[in-house]
């Protein structure tokens, strides 16, 4: 047990910190979204800078054009980014998931032609799970993928789909037979966002912004090559897409936390100092804070030791997005009725967001209800609920 | 010993009601939202016909000459209705200073004159006898843009009065903010020696200021309440509806104790709220406490209410599209109204602990 | 709506305020639990003066020794004796539940054999509802009512039975058939506590003293007289009785709540006048007690209006039961360290006591879980959760 | 960066937790607490002999000379089990000042000698040099009437300096208290020109009665965790087994979901507190403040924990004969060591926010 950097890491760390002081664009310093086309056009360069600087694929083997390091340098990749509030890699579903499933589940020439582009932000990814009838029940999704000749024609809406409207391919589970067992007759597509009959529509949330989208499929046409695993084996190859989903997830969120709680710190002492009830709900989230973190960094340990992400990843999920709902609440408590106001650059209108934003964080990616059913399910042993 | 409403009072609910679910449904809200004013002005001759606007206002001025706890019975419908219009600035706020001026309490109940309340102590009054002018600025009016007159606490010669001062063309000058919940908009409202009228003076203003923030915190309790139920009616439509895992989701407890708990909440919120009211309709000794215990608990209870529907809603009730997003905004905006829940709770511990 | 006493209700509070005044034994005031002979034996005079006073059985039918009395009476009635800190008749479950079930099934020579000594106390009742395997779900209780000869014998065992070690009568809710449907087949009898073959057992709780009992029935012979409803009705008997429990349950649970607000914000005042934390927690427990209330008149005016008590029964047992275990956390929090400390006469043991005690709140007379189902399900319309 | 233990240390607690299941298991905890000591005495040798009570003590007196992880590992298992006799009085707050009189430090390895921590600043010491006696009373002495020595916060001539007074016969005076946790019973101890020996003046005191402290927290965090795992495999355990309406009660989520939350809370409460034991283990500057931040977690963790357990339980957790009761009020015994969780938050709060 030793919870100091080693040399390595300390020198990565160390080099990491100087390359983004030195490289973080200024227009993406204090990400909020990659809502606007002028944020999106700095976050393509800013991606591939990440890429030629080495700091793509930090875990992916070395044979697929990655560095081939153990996990723990991931984390530390994901704490530094937080720490100088730059933004992540634009194609974070192809790196964390499209990438994964594929050196996992793809044939070579699927290899060849999908991963070198992912890491080099040449083509960003999306992901086409949820449905508007399926969200938590991944099993009942209902989009149509029908073996047609040569290949398949989709057709059926995704929903809730982050970067489909920048991306160039999506990962797509769809069911091949009605007649099948919900888990089975799935099957697993690569699609291109350029083919005729893919339709993107922006969905605007709660702030006002659109960050998800829902996709509509019209008899998209699929080459065969596009197929991930088996037709009917799609459940399988999308368990691996979610899996991944959890690796280093927990070192994000508490990246992203740590930043909201030093904020946090900055307007409590600026505004509520001597307030006692402010004092002992900041000291809360700071506590809550440090339980993440060292939660994470047990979860490396085990996922080094094993290479298979424990329960900790749910936990993360669960903890990092009741913690960030109750400290933005917090915050504009603060500020009190001065955070109605919606515009502006000062603090009223960036917790005012940052709250709103947050409801949406016990739903995306997992919503509590079901992180709280796999905790007591998987990690308990009790029976389903379902 | 009854809590209960009489036969007339449950009728004016069921009327109110029904009509603003004919005439304001939900799915009228984000047009009316997005419209240039942000409500519907052609309402208003309705809420008046309809007697709301009047209800407190004697016989003789053209009101109906009813309670608060009338008006309690409409503020809890509006509430439910997210009702976008100037109903709780001009009854809530501004009515208790109107009273002063009797000419214009039955042009409130003809529905022909609107108001607000511009607080705060940056405004100064000068002048004396008939003829005063209002110099300064206050911030976070609510409705500032839809009114046709500000009811101001302003610092005069013997200390802080109400004055009046109508709307005439761009004077005052008033900037409606980019605010959060736009069904009800705030402004800044800027008196550059603007005319206006003596409503009260020192002793009697203070008095009158009181009463207006009892009325005022009663009326957004009951709001609350209207925005609670509205966002449990939601919630559990639609547990009742949306199918997971082959069940209705409210057949799972993680869905349906939540709205079970927003139903308890709810329920206990509405029980101060009516206490608060029939205390302010009697003028009752408790009136300012329970005014001050309903607002913080109903407050924080149709924040709750909100966030426990859109999480049963799942990424739906996340989106613009939905309506629940209007009233989670109503909600903050009236948690946010005049101080905190923690505030209030602190102005209760000075009762009971003194200190 | 007027929220004050009217002439006549104001008339019989004040006679009954002066009259706890005069009446209430000294070694009664302040009371905390039927654990010891003495008590018992204080109480069985005490709930003597009760009847003769004309307070037992308020709102009983005149014609069965009642006072006939509206509802709102009773309710002053328990305010009152709350606000003296006296305790109840000793026969709550004769006055509350068996009498209204015997006025409601009963048969006349039923009601002419025990309906009187309900009120006078001179014959103390008990419920014989829950057993070991039966909690939540009282269909499905085991208790075998065998109809032998002409009569029944009882076989089984019951728990959770307060006054059991007290009482002369027991209802007892048992499965005369074995092979029928859960709520069919069951069958109510009224059982003498002093039959040969029932055995009461004090069930010591995490206070260490003995509220309930545990009831074995080995081969007791019942009397077919005893019988309450049909043979294999006893559900709908049982649903009357448990409808009792609710009807005016609230003011009392209030009244309780009222008190120790009121001594919770002396021992605020006493050792933690100035803790910003402590004040907003006095404030939020003296809000709730007021919503409390007055959900409690709302419900009044409901009962008094249809005759049928509505949900908020409910709502009131699941809010204090929550009220009191925050309650009484704060105080042993406020006390701190001197609260470790469970003898002597003092505010530490008092409230230690109170704190231990409150944990069975959520689990007595239908555990928090079972009341959220109620309101979601008979209230909201949701689907059955079970 | 590596937050895993070294798999010796991985069979230290698979050793520890052996023993403990076979020798002290659920079933003997009520006996335990009911004889007259409250304790096994006769357990005292085994720990000894496993190591346990010398793991941090140098190999040249006897210890093992390993370091506070290996000491957390016990406590965690010792919480676990419910273990009722004075390991923590010993090795967490009497140990630090021992260390002073190495002479003690054999004897503690071997088992010989026990102790625990007066504190308080109502004692005096009397006297200089080698000769000094002890005069004041001190309460809420934990394990006061099972060790064989107390180490004695007492004001002498130049501040608060740690002396040793041991028991001999019925001197000091000690009155065993009747509390609610009685695995762990508190005492009063009175001191009426005991004999005492200086084992620390003041300034090199006040280091050490702030090391004992920083460990003494997290001790308890380490031994909170224990008491939350128990109590979460019991509830587990219950929620699989009983059946309620055909189904076991596990399979409703408002069962199922307490549980998890608690399985949450034990874990973010293990990382706090293992967080805190590597602080301490390596002298890291953060220590003060991870033991803080990992004893309020964790207690109010631990509380929750068997809150929720018994809540599960239904009737049979309020019961005297199940164990629940007992680490219920282990974990509020923990939860009311040195100090609030409010005001440990507090002390963060000042390091955060300052003032």
């Amino acid at each position: 047990m030793d919870l100091r950097d080693g040399p390595e890491e300390g020198a990565f760390r160390a080099t990491l910190r100087a390359w983004l002081e030195a490289n973080v664009p200024a227009g993406l310093r204090g990400f909020r979204g990659w809502s606007s086309p002028a944020a999106v056009a700095l976050g393509r360069d800013w991606s591939k800078r990440l890429a030629e600087a080495g700091y793509a694929g930090l875990t992916w083997p070395k044979e697929y054009g990655g560095a081939g390091r153990p996990w723990r340098y991931q984390a530390v990749y994901l704490e530094e980014l937080a720490r100088a509030e730059a933004p992540q890699h634009l194609g974070v579903i192809g790196l964390g998931m499209a990438g994964p499933t594929i050196i996992a589940h793809g044939r070579p020439d699927q290899k060849t032609r999908y991963l070198a582009k992912i890491l080099s932000a040449e083509e960003i990814w999306c992901q086409g799970f949820s449905e508007p009838g399926s969200g938590s029940d991944l099993a009942s999704v209902r989009t149509r993928v029908e073996p047609v000749g040569a290949g398949f024609v989709v057709n059926g809406q995704k929903v809730w789909s982050s970067y489909a409207h920048i991306a160039d391919r999506c990962i797509l589970l769809g069911r091949s037979t009605t007649a099948s067992e919900k888990h089975e007759g799935l099957t697993y597509l690569i699609v291109d966002m350029k083919s005729p009959g893919v339709e993107v529509r922006p969905l605007r949330q709660i702030t006002g912004e659109a960050e998800f989208n829902e996709i509509f499929f019209t008899d998209v046409a699929v080459p065969k090559e596009n197929l991930l695993g088996d037709v009917g084996g799609g459940w399988r190859v999308a368990m691996t897409t979610l899996s991944h989903e959890r690796g280093t997830f927990g070192f994000a969120l508490a990246g992203a936390l740590d930043v909201a709680v030093r904020k946090l710190v900055g307007l409590a002492r600026e505004r509520a100092g001597t307030d006692a009830l402010v004092r002992d709900r900041v000291a809360r989230e700071w506590i809550d804070l440090q339980a993440l973190r060292y939660t994470n960094y047990r979860a490396l340990a085990r996922l080094e030791r094993t290479g298979v992400p424990g329960p900790e990843g749910s936990v993360a999920k669960l903890r990092w997005s009741e913690a960030n709902q109750r400290l933005t609440k917090l915050a504009i408590e603060i500020i009190g009725r001065e955070a109605q106001v919606a515009d502006g650059d000062g603090a009223p209108a960036y917790w005012r967001h940052q709250q709103l934003r947050s409801r949406g964080n016990t739903i995306e990616a997992g919503t509590s209800e079901i992180l709280r059913n796999i905790i007591a399910e998987r990690v308990l042993g009790l029976p389903r609920s379902r | 010993m009854d809590f209960s409403f009489s036969p007339e009072q449950d009728q004016l609910r069921a009327q109110a009601r029904s009509f603003l679910e004919k005439s304001y449904p939900l799915a009228r809200l984000a047009e009316i939202a997005t419209s240039e004013d942000g409500w519907d002005r052609a309402s208003w001759a309705e809420l008046a016909r309809l007697g709301w606007t009047g209800a407190s206002i004697p016989e003789a001025q053209g009101g109906a000459g009813l309670s608060f706890v009338e008006e309690a019975i409409v503020f809890e419908e509006l509430g439910r209705a997210l009702y976008a219009g100037p109903f709780f600035s001009t009854v809530a706020l501004a009515l208790p200073a109107l009273a002063c001026a009797p000419d214009l309490l039955a042009k409130v109940a003809s529905g022909a004159f609107t108001a607000t309340l511009a607080s705060g102590t940056a405004v100064q009054a000068l002048g004396a006898g008939d003829r005063w002018r209002l110099r300064g600025e206050t911030d976070l009016v609510a409705d500032a843009g839809s009114v046709d007159a500000f009811v101001v606490q302003a610092r005069g010669p013997d200390g802080i009065g109400l004055y009046l001062a109508e709307r005439h063309g761009t004077r005052p000058q008033v900037c409606v903010l980019d605010t959060v919940d736009v069904s009800r908009r705030l402004g800044r409202v800027t008196f550059a020696d603007d005319d206006a009228r003596l409503l009260a003076a020192p002793p009697a203003a203070a008095k009158i200021i009181a009463a207006t923030r009892r009325r005022a915190l009663t009326a957004l309790a009951l709001e609350a309440v209207g925005v609670a139920s509205q966002a449990l009616a939601l919630g559990v439509e639609h547990a009742k509806s949306r199918e997971q895992f082959g069940r209705p989701i409210g057949a799972y407890q993680a869905v349906s104790h939540k709205l079970a708990d927003t139903y308890v909440e709810t329920e206990l919120a509405r029980s101060l709220a009516y206490w608060a009211a029939w205390c302010i309709a009697e003028d009752d000794g408790q009136a300012e406490l329970a005014a001050v215990a309903a607002k913080a608990y109903a407050a924080e209870a149709a924040v709750a209410a909100c966030e426990r529907a859109i999480q049963v809603h799942g990424g739906m009730g996340f989106t613009w599209d939905h309506p629940l997003h209007r009233y989670y905004k109503r909600a903050l905006w009236i948690e946010s109204f005049d101080r905190s829940g923690a505030a209030h709770r602190a102005d209760i511990a000075q009762v009971l602990l003194g200190g």
